[in-house]
């Protein structure tokens, strides 16, 4: 099994999910490609914990305006209707309920919506961010990830063996290899990889794979 | 995105019986005096909605804005820090009768509370009250060995703001002193609904100059010639 | 025992003892008149609750802005360095111990600094406003009252038997005969009106007046 | 009222060894370089302050900033969110090495506990990490059947920030996202010492523009041609 999606595909997947006019966190990293992809005539809002609502992509190199950084540090620009506050107000933000949709990252998510993705274990220096904030936050909170780990091992798991970053909070994972919803404490196939056969989805996945109606081809189109 | 609405009638439309209001505003400066009346406009169309919760700092002046919805009778409690005024005869009359029902609570309590509401915190320690008989029946903790009250977080179904500027996609700035409660409230309601004196394109207020983010607020209605309620206190106006 | 200090000399005197550039909020009503007689030099910065710092005197008669009003609803100024804030962070203020100074009226004062002055019983409509806050922040809480009720009873008392606003918050009294810390848990005198003897004060005091040091004599000049 | 000192050694002046600092700043923006580098060169000049506690998002970035004052020898242990950065040689070499202890904190719940610390609330409960080792120890509530992590409030000795405008009275203003936990923290510490890109006389600052009131801030001085912190990490600058 070679095929998978990139994770531009990745993206492109979640961000066709996310409604037009959605105010939506993308986590640092890999989920901040999602908002490359939003489908034409439709504008989220992006937010940022460290205080801005509706910013735009990085500006050209040597444009960079240093106060004008996303979660990551990295340069952004403004779009019209943007607003600065402080990091108590952003968090009422989060905490309160008041985002759409928050993104992000996995190194494990459990069939309950457990979610792993601060912490590879005692040895690293630990560091959490706002993740732990953003998972009780969202109104849904999806996670995109590759289906396994580097070595081959399922990052869809029974059980979370590595710190959680927060309990039964996780409602979709789009993978490399599929989209999976969370229901009920069950992993519910809902799209997967049309060259992939539902027993070889399953032997990468590490709890079983409930089937819930149609099972829809996952198709993404090239992009980077 | 464009979160105008054509009309006061569109702007409040939605607010059901026994629903849970919060009204921006502390004594006139603030107050959203032409989304009231179109709430009461509702009432007398149709009788409803009644049974209303509503929480404010105050509980109504004159026969205006808030004491004309008490006086209307679409009002079953008032949440709020201070129910007298230079005319509190509406909610005083109903109050005495037992037509109404009271939650006092203390100022900065209230404003945190509906803080707390909006930023997702369920609950919270305050020395406020510790010791009265407002934090009756309240969990008591000590936290480096002074007592401190624990207060719950006050949410609504709705609530009514005025604003300054509001951008269509519901940046809002407010006017001096009329600021107080209404920031907390967007936060705290799940529908915000802000009648706003000027309404302007995406860009038209500084990003730094917001006050409100969009994010809280559902609709704006533009009420170019919105009156001031204490002003019209002093002009003996009524809402009948 | 005519002779007593009126309204406008109980505030000019606890005026005296408000410092150059304290921060200080004036509960409403009697209290608002402590502005009125900061001495020469000396410029304290008024708070109110309703979410202005730096608020000046009032208007002139017809020159009212009633979006910019203190806490008891009375048209103000802006002086240079004034700033607007919302409820929340106008209470974080106040809570948060960074007033120096709150001065409120008072229905009764206990020698352990208890203060009742929010409500008359049970059977008025209760209203408490900021009062129970301002009594918990502020680094230095004074009362400003008659030293007796209309009909002659004590104010400063053993027990306070109207509902309370706060325990044990009082640290200074000043009333029409006399200024009077609270340390201790008991009434210490400090100053008392020249004309007046000691059993005569203690005759309309509800508790007993310590004497430690000095008893000077209270005197304010005749203002309005 | 005058709280401007002339230099930014006397803004520093008074900050003693065990201390606790919060520093504002996300990343490079908002962070106070040239008043972090002022107190590096007291503490080279005279071995104090030492032993400090550093409350700020991050763990330092290169050799510059709070990274400086780890590889000085100045910070006995760090409190944020995220101790890792472009370069986050300084801390991670003291922390492998055991010479730095760390304390985690999510960066919501360690916004709100410095929140909490300036505003006189001792605790408050949030969901945030609930059931995860950060949660461990900590009491725990439901409140209408959901589970709660009681958090403290966190306050400073000292605060450390740096502002766009300052007016003679404290009052700031902040540029773009470089506001961040800055207004936070100016209200969380007993002295809050800030350095301004230009102070002007009251009156300077729109009051509807002020972002951290007079009332939270004890020093400003002026640095006009203070360096952004990211900025100079690009030039591959030192503090040494």
């Amino acid at each position: 099994m070679t095929e998978k999606l990139s994770n531009a595909q990745i993206a492109w997947r979640a961000a066709q999910d996310i409604e037009d006019e959605a105010y939506v966190n993308l986590g640092i990293g890999f989920p901040e490609m999602v908002a490359k992809f939003q489908p034409p005539g439709r504008q989220a809002i992006f937010h940022t914990e460290n205080g801005i609502l509706n910013f735009g992509e990085s500006p050209a190199a040597g444009e960079e305006d240093w106060d004008l950084i996303n979660a990551g540090k990295k340069a952004v620009t403004l779009k019209p209707g943007a607003a600065f506050f402080n990091h108590a107000d952003s968090f009422a933000m989060v905490r309160g309920g008041h985002l759409d949709v928050a993104i992000l990252g996995a190194y494990e998510v459990a069939e309950n919506g457990d979610l792993a993705n601060w912490s590879t274990g005692p040895k690293g220096i630990p560091a959490v961010g706002g993740a732990m904030d953003l998972v009780h936050g969202a109104k849904r909170v999806a996670v995109i990830t590759d289906h396994v780990t580097k070595d081959g091992r399922p990052k869809l798991v029974k059980h979370c063996t590595l710190p959680l970053t927060g309990l039964a909070c996780v409602t979709r994972v789009y993978t490399s290899l599929a989209v999976i919803d969370i229901e009920g404490g069950r992993f519910v196939l809902r799209e997967k990889l049309p060259g992939l056969s539902l027993e070889q989805l399953q032997a990468v996945t590490g709890a079983e794979l409930v089937i819930a109606g149609t099972v829809a081809d996952l198709v993404a189109p090239e992009v980077s | 995105m464009d979160k105008t609405v054509a009309d006061l009638a569109a702007a409040v439309a939605g607010i059901e019986d026994g629903m849970v209001l919060m009204i921006g505003g502390f004594g006139g400066a603030g107050a959203p005096i032409e989304l009231i009346h179109a709430l009461i406009d509702r009432f007398k169309a149709t009788g409803s909605p009644k049974n209303l919760t509503v929480v404010n700092n105050n509980a109504g002046n004159g026969r205006i804005g808030i004491a004309a919805m008490i006086d209307a009778g679409m009002v079953a409690k008032m949440i709020c820090s201070f129910p007298r005024s230079a005319d509190p005869r509406a909610f005083t009359e109903k109050y005495l009768a037992g037509e109404i029902a009271l939650e006092v609570v203390p100022q900065g309590t209230l404003a945190e509370r509906i803080r707390a509401g909006g930023a997702g915190i369920p609950a919270f320690y305050t020395p406020t009250s510790f010791g009265t008989d407002l934090a009756k029946g309240k969990p008591v903790a000590e936290f480096e060995g002074r007592p401190y009250v624990q207060e719950r977080w006050l949410k609504a179904d709705v609530a009514l703001l005025k604003a300054e500027l509001a951008d269509t996609q519901g940046n809002l700035t407010y006017r001096k002193a009329a600021r107080n409660f209404s920031p907390l409230m967007a936060a705290a309601a799940a529908v915000t609904v802000v009648q706003a004196t000027k309404v302007v394109e995406p860009g038209g207020i500084d990003p730094e100059a917001v006050i409100t983010p969009g994010i809280f607020v559902t609709r704006v209605v533009e009420v170019a010639d919105a009156r001031q309620e204490e002003a019209l206190m002093r002009e003996g106006a009524a809402y009948a």
